[in-house]
């Protein structure tokens, strides 16, 4: 808990920096931090990565599991995706259930997965309408220095494209384990870039003493053929028409550079 | 999914028979709950939405009351009977992020400063849920607001735009929500040019999200004009009724 | 939260004006105030219902599921009664799980619906032991301002007239849908009449203000032939045994007149 | 309820062996728990069932301390083992309802202003429930609350009647409660004539609920009773044991 | 809440006595406090039994129900142990899910029954991997004086003793019940024995003001052939290896005479 | 449990190769989280533990603060993601007890009592489980709170001995864990030779236990010593670190 003047004075200084189109950890305005990704590293989830975004670092494990279909989508996978702050990333977080914060960053990663279409739910099913395969995401902030969503949706669709399933074939309506294990079939690599808009200047990748000053955030997510499949305003502050559009280019741009990033890891 | 819905006719005529840039239907009242402090109530479509202000009042629990504004708090809820399926009464995931967005669009627009150490307690409740909700849910907010007496430095209004059946429609209904290609929900104060709430789900070029975004604000510009209307209609009902009232 | 003050002052006032055998809104001792209701008003709930009742205001859904039935009783339906308190309808009302006082309500109406055997939940049974319909009554409070037991008995007894459900058959112990709608079987309409006893005195349809400075509440309800099918006494108040036999006649009365409107309507 | 079961047989005689207007075999014990201020036990058939309190004492938490009397706070809860099918111990909506009735049926009966700012707790353990386990709860209650030493204006004693195999019948076992035709728990303070609970389950007529009341108002004053003389036993006991005790 | 100086002095006085080999109540420092046991009070329970421990006062109520196996152990019952810490038991215990006390002492007396394989689990599969009885122990603590880990074992074992079950038939892949009963099929009785180390010096049966002051709680449960099937330390102080193997033989010796108790009762 | 597994061959050697009194390989690391006041990372076998420490630093909820000495809390929670079949975040019964051991085993190795009225927080998270998190887990947050500066009577290691395939084993891995006869947690004091966690399931004679105890202990003694080694590596790495730092 930073006293209120302290932290108008923060604000200044980091509003002041950004209208020189600087920041104080160096970085230009359209910069992201340096990205570390490892992947597979939990073995004994299905897929499991560990982004770090400068001081900001998830975790995510991917866990396969047979269930049921929902009703209205009979032969499809079911992706379930989870966010837990666990008290050890942040002297902010407190051990309970999960809180909106975390809620709405599971929902904005999920939403990135599942309106770009990267998981090839329609190959998940087993039996139709009775089993198919539960795919759990479960995001764990370690470290929380800033931007969660784009570090948890990188995280996140990096461990997606490790995990694997077991193979199985169907004996009297039974599901039998068989040797060996297939990719999860996936069509698509979304990437999510958020900005933050401090006194009107959009800044990409903020980091947390920027989210404590900044505006408004914009997270905006694109598909592998740079479509925008999902977008997510948080903040108190408002955006024009305008500095949407410009955020969008930006986060276009951004997008491409961080998928070839994944690409090549 | 199995049968392909044609949302979209080949004269441009939607399910509903709307054209593809009209609104639903939009019928707004104000003041309808005599125990909150402001209240509202909309039908879009088949959306029936209640919204109710009470503060700005004494915070409970205490420790959270804020030093130098008023607290907003938001409440987006879903009735068990509103939709299809019976809903559980306890919050969804949903329910708990819409709330935030919901709060996070009201907080620019507030004066929240001239009530410091107060709360200002916002309720949404959905008694039938017909897609767009927590656009019609934003609009009908600040009706409550207003008629709460909280200051506001513009009434916010929401609207959504999105993709279905291959075109670019205003307002999606539900079945255009859950069947269609995208869906762009937005808050907008139209005398600041500023947008206060903004998500999306589906898959659009950004030329489309463009576009999309710019049809969305024609509608809440046309939504706005609907609410300036009601509330002087209820003003108007105040007038009328202020020789009648028996109790202060 | 008014001041002890004036709350003693107020009762006072109340208490005075019922010995005269009047009351501060104008009514008689054994008036209800208007009831207003409206029918069928959620299309996308089976059966509906708002109920007006002076500045009270409940709205009651009614849903349909298939689901088990107890074991106990394998060859009929499951009717589950709720109702939520929502924040907007009272300052008092807090958002969260369901207290004693909602859980109390809900219990209640369900009393009259159940003890009376309105529903005839024998004929709600699709395959005996294993699948029936279940019967949602959802209460939802919209305005407080007393007696929200009677409004919202009201409101449940009225949804469940214009409820309608689904036409089936079953294939191969599968359940399928056909066109069109039966309504749901009822063999009475329970109406059920609360009294406050204040100083001694009963009134009928207490609004708030005389909630708060009541003895005691007695809920009577009946069936169609005159029979008391649930009664509820509350309050941190006594009752005689001469006012419960008095209370007991005048509900009966009441409680035809409503029922009255309620065929009507 | 596939096979009529015969209630009460053509000599007027129940599956238990009782008459109409006889209770069942009740056994009271006063002060056998060594940590709750007051406590006592009760069998009345097979229902076992502990009642303790505690206070008046220190309120948490203290923000709902009162400050012209004391807080009146009632558990009821059944065991998980006391019953056919294993409750869950997480209370239920039933034993919410209970809790608040049996609450508001002793308010009136204790002298709560003595106590501002105090709690008075009150907890009823249900081990074995056999029909009317509420009333059975309220009477030894009663007798805790005696045995803590806090003042009433009178014992509360309950009793149901009801009707079961086409008869009125008085203190309804479990079968009775459940294949019957009504039951009706009243607590009641003799000296007052005042009935402080008071709810009903079923179909009578006005008549018959009316010779119910009064057949339970029988029973009650019978149970009135054995709580005095179980209270004046305890008393002897304490009498003849304080030359013995050893903890101040 | 006693204060702090009370807690003082009364922790030299017990301390200085345990010293010199004597106890404030008078016993031994090896000595239990009275055991009283009653089985099989509770009618409606399949097995229940009260244990009084000086004034510690414990119930266990034993209900059977027909579940689903756990799918590592398709042809096992299933033992799911319970604690409830209900207010009336003593002014320190709140209404309200389980804390972490009554859980730990729910999983400590289900240690000591599970790792002596008391109960013949493997008797108790009705068709493999679909139905087994589930045997549900409910220690229901009454009155507490201290030691609750060793009434309730003991209350438990004791109302598994008597613990019956319904006799059945599988028709057509369905239970059907038959009349009559078989007793719960048990291979062993597990005695667990607490001491408490204070000031350095191990006492048995520790009371509720020593464990107020005790530096270290330490619990052995023994299986009939005298082997060690469950052990928990406890408390915020330490224990030597020297005296954790004292304790061990203590409390054999111990485990032997209470297990004499249990037969004869 | 089917067909019986050679927890140990006629060799004397485990399944992962090692000898009856080998540790797994441990891997420790200190001062890993940026923001936690202290932080520390171990391997052994395949568990992965991080361990973090926030405090001293002010209670919440205030009333929980104690006059004479700070709070300890402790967490042991395990990831979703870190066993076979997914784990609901929601603490489990069995994560609720190793909490309250594991508190219980630091409390008498903090100085409390220097820190009145603030809580110091331990929080523990297995990101992959391979039988012994509970002592890997003790073994690495000693050394966060070393990490934090938090002033310790002694470093605490933990170690756990057993039974499997009949022979007494040193750190069982998960599969001697599951199908072994039986396992001894042990946390310890090197320093002062005392015991501060210590558990048992399975069935071993007194004979047995006694034997096993030494050999956790003779293991806690092994980690102590990477214990040390690792706090003097990141010691040294400050040493060498402290021209670069940018931030105070």
């Amino acid at each position: 808990m930073t006293s209120v003047m302290v932290s108008r004075i923060r604000r200044q200084q980091i509003a002041q920096l950004i209208a020189d189109g600087k920041r104080l950890d160096g970085r230009g305005l359209k910069d992201y931090r340096s990205i570390q990704i490892e992947s597979g590293i939990i073995g004994k989830a299905e897929g499991s990565a560990r982004v770090r975004l400068g001081k900001t670092e998830v975790m995510v494990g991917v866990k396969i599991d047979v269930g049921e279909p929902f009703s209205d989508r009979p032969n499809e996978g079911v992706l379930t995706t989870n966010a837990e702050f666990v008290p050890l990333a942040s002297p902010e977080f407190e051990a309970g259930p999960p809180g909106e914060e975390s809620m709405e960053l599971a929902r904005v990663v999920d939403r990135g997965i599942r309106e770009s279409k990267a998981i090839e739910l329609e190959k998940l099913c087993i039996i139709p309408g009775k089993k198919v395969f539960v795919i759990f995401v479960d995001v764990y902030v370690l470290n929380h220095d800033g931007n969660l969503i784009d570090a948890s949706t990188l995280a996140s669709i990096v461990a997606l494209m490790n995990t694997k399933i077991f193979k199985y074939e169907i004996k009297d309506g039974e599901i039998e384990k068989k040797p060996g294990f297939s990719p999860l079939p996936l069509r698509d690599i979304p990437i999510s870039v958020t900005l933050a808009s401090i006194n009107g200047i959009l800044v990409v990748d903020p980091w947390l003493d920027e989210e404590e000053v900044m505006d408004a955030r914009l997270t905006i997510a694109f598909s592998k053929d740079g479509r925008i499949c999902a977008i997510q305003k948080g903040g108190s502050g408002t955006l024009s028409p305008q500095q949407i559009i410009e955020a969008a280019n930006i986060a276009k741009e951004k997008s491409e550079e961080i998928r070839e990033i994944v690409v090549k890891s | 999914m199995t049968e392909k819905i044609v949302l979209v006719n080949e004269d441009g005529i939607r399910t509903d028979g709307r054209k593809l840039s009209e609104l639903r239907p939009i019928k707004l009242e104000v003041g309808i709950l005599s125990n909150a402090d402001g209240s509202a109530y909309i039908e879009q479509g088949k959306n029936k939405i209640l919204a109710a202000v009470y503060g700005p009042r004494e915070v409970h629990p205490r420790h959270m009351a804020l030093p130098d504004r008023a607290l907003l708090r938001c409440r987006y809820h879903m009735a068990p009977f509103s939709v299809e399926e019976r809903k559980s009464p306890a919050p969804s995931r949903r329910e708990v992020e819409l709330s935030k967005v919901i709060r996070e669009a009201f907080e620019p627009a507030i004066f929240l400063e001239k009530f410091p150490r107060t709360s200002i307690d916002l309720f949404i409740e959905v008694l039938q849920a017909d897609g767009g909700t927590r656009c019609a849910g934003v609009t009908v907010a600040s009706l409550a607001l207003a008629d709460a007496g909280i200051p506001m430095k513009d009434l916010i209004v929401a609207c959504a735009a999105g993709k279905a059946g291959g075109h670019l429609v205003l307002d999606l209904n539900d079945i255009e929500d859950k069947e269609g290609e995208a869906d762009i929900p937005v808050a907008y104060m139209p005398s600041f040019n500023a947008v206060s709430l903004l998500q999306m789900d589906g898959l659009l070029t950004i030329e489309e999200f463009q576009q999309a975004i710019n049809l969305a604000l024609e509608g809440c510009k046309q939504i706005y004009a609907l609410q300036k209307e009601a509330l002087k209609a209820k003003y108007q009902a105040i007038k009328e009724s202020t020789e009648v009232t028996e109790e202060e």
